[in-house]
């Protein structure tokens, strides 16, 4: 009891530290410092309509380059963490009815189109590479739930998942060697809101598309795996 | 306001789920509560009375009408590296199930305190 | 802000701390993480009102449906129960 | 005003009138598998008349409220089997009602 007491004691402390930081920002209020400038120079600088794809892909490239590290050396982790342990359980999965079989079948390529729409159109319209690879690797994942027996190549998806990877880091190169720093921008701006435009961001975005949902759906495929995993082969 | 204070209460939520609760999962569940508090932190800092979302359009296209896109950006970074973080947890949960037959940290000797 | 938009937003927020409660008080593993992914489909319905449709798009994405099915699955390869004191 | 617009008004007010039938169903319906009738078959129809009534209204964006009807069309019958199979596997009751018992016909064969 006195141990509640003294975690909720702590706990209060947190808030209240940063509630009293938090006073110093109204809600609602303009408080824009850098915002602004990426706002005013968006459109000029890169052609691209949305900023926030502006603002992750052109300006902060390198952070984002490092967020695809990071969400690599993930799936590297789950992947390395299942096949440590022994897999050993076999049971069986009731089978799915004959609505969902069928209704998967006829939504997973939708799923995929729209997946890839989103990971295309990143720089116009709300959505990109993250939110489209993330869709995709839903459609893995209800094909997974109607189909017990699927199993996807993951020799091919690690082919996928590579290529998007270098797709960045050859951008970033090429412009390092053409315009004198890293993720510099080569490509033409092209006319606002025409899908070849925004420079470097369409290629990249499709990269990272393709990455992040090869990459997911590699995570799902190892969370679902029974006994496949052993098969599978494990060397990135 | 509110979504300062509501941010506050779900980060709340999590530090309790993970101080006071023993069960491994519920400790998962604790750190995704921090993580969405946070973002609904970063994000309502970002929004400004009366403007939209920053996304140029045919109709759109006065600068000066749109919220912050920084925090945006940094939520959507947030977001995914908070999913792969938690795939690790729970590959690391299973693990530690396999090797002994329970979830409670307080019967998971190494981790004792 | 509009002032029914205001109000559907304060609705949303309450929500999401009582499933957030809910979702760490239930016994039921699975039930706490149900009540987890509503949460988040429900905080990026905020995000949508706080004019962020990128963040809003990935936390449904990501968040409700590819965190749940992890969570699940996690779930359902050790035990169900909750068994704190 | 023109005719599309009155034509989108009363797909909106059917739409809003299956989604209150959808509703009362909810509430008053006694056990699982015919709530999550209420709750799957009319709001289908309700969302499609209300997405396809906004796309009439306005021109720019029929051929994306059609897309997305056709989507509902197509995702909500698979939630919902899946919804109700969970549900009868879990041994959800049924009410005194329930005359006839298919499912379980076909497994006891």
């Amino acid at each position: 009891m006195i141990r509640k007491i003294v975690y909720g004691v702590f706990i209060l402390i947190i808030i209240a530290a940063i509630a009293i930081f938090m006073s110093n920002y109204k809600f609602g209020v303009d408080k824009m410092d850098v915002g602004k400038y990426y706002l005013d120079n968006t459109v000029p600088q890169t052609g691209a309509a949305n900023v926030v794809t502006s603002v992750t892909l052109f300006y902060r490239g390198f952070d984002t380059l490092g967020e695809v590290t990071v969400l690599f050396t993930a799936a590297l982790g789950v992947a390395v963490l299942y096949f440590m342990g022994e897999n050993k359980r076999k049971q069986k999965l009731q089978e799915s009815n004959f609505v969902t079989k069928i209704g998967t079948r006829v939504v997973f390529p939708f799923i995929l189109l729209t997946g890839a729409y989103i990971f295309m159109h990143g720089h116009l319209t709300p959505g990109g590479g993250f939110q489209g690879g993330a869709l995709i690797a839903t459609g893995f994942l209800l094909l997974y739930l109607a189909y017990e027996e699927t199993s996807i190549d993951r020799k091919k998806f690690y082919l996928v998942e590579g290529l998007g990877g270098l797709t960045y880091v050859i951008i970033g190169l090429l412009g390092f060697f053409m315009k004198g720093s890293f993720l510099a921008n080569v490509l033409p701006n092209g006319t606002l809101f025409d899908l070849l435009s925004g420079g470097i961001m369409l290629p990249i975005y499709i990269g990272v598309g393709l990455k992040v949902g090869s990459e997911l759906s590699n995570i799902i495929d190892d969370l679902m795996c029974e006994v496949k995993c052993e098969e599978a082969g494990g060397e990135e | 306001m509110i979504f300062y204070i509501s941010a506050l209460l779900i980060i709340g939520i999590g530090i309790y789920a993970l101080i006071i609760k023993k069960n491994l999962i519920k400790i998962i569940i604790g750190l995704d509560l921090i993580e969405t508090g946070i973002n609904l932190l970063i994000v309502s800092i970002g929004y400004v009375n009366g403007k939209t979302a920053p996304i140029f359009s045919k109709d759109v296209m006065n600068a000066s009408l749109m919220v912050d896109p920084v925090p945006q950006a940094l939520t959507l970074t947030s977001i995914v590296i908070g999913a792969s973080e938690l795939a690790l947890a729970a590959a690391f949960v299973v693990l530690l199930y396999r090797k002994y037959g329970t979830l409670d940290i307080r019967k998971i000797r190494s981790l004792r305190w | 802000m509009n002032i029914y938009i205001l109000i559907f937003s304060y609705l949303l927020l309450v929500l999401t701390i009582i499933l957030s409660i809910l979702a760490i008080h239930v016994k039921d593993l699975l039930a706490a993480v149900i009540f987890m992914g509503g949460g988040s489909l429900l905080v990026s319905l905020v995000f949508l009102l706080l004019q962020a449709p990128d963040v809003a798009m990935s936390e449904a994405a990501i968040g409700a449906a590819l965190t749940m099915a992890i969570y699940i699955v996690a779930v359902k390869k050790t035990e169900r129960e909750d068994n704190d004191d | 005003m023109g005719i599309n617009v009155i034509i989108g008004y009363t797909l909106m007010f059917i739409g809003a009138f299956f989604f209150l039938l959808s509703a009362i169903g909810l509430l008053r319906l006694p056990d699982l598998y015919t709530r999550m009738q209420a709750a799957t078959k009319s709001t289908t129809l309700g969302a499609i008349s209300s997405i396809i009534g906004i796309g009439l209204m306005k021109e720019d964006i029929l051929i994306k409220s059609i897309i997305l009807a056709t989507f509902i069309i197509l995702t909500a019958p698979i939630s919902g089997s899946a919804l109700i199979r969970a549900g009868y596997k879990v041994k959800s009751p049924m009410t005194d009602k329930t005359v006839v018992d298919k499912f379980k016909e076909k497994e006891g064969e």
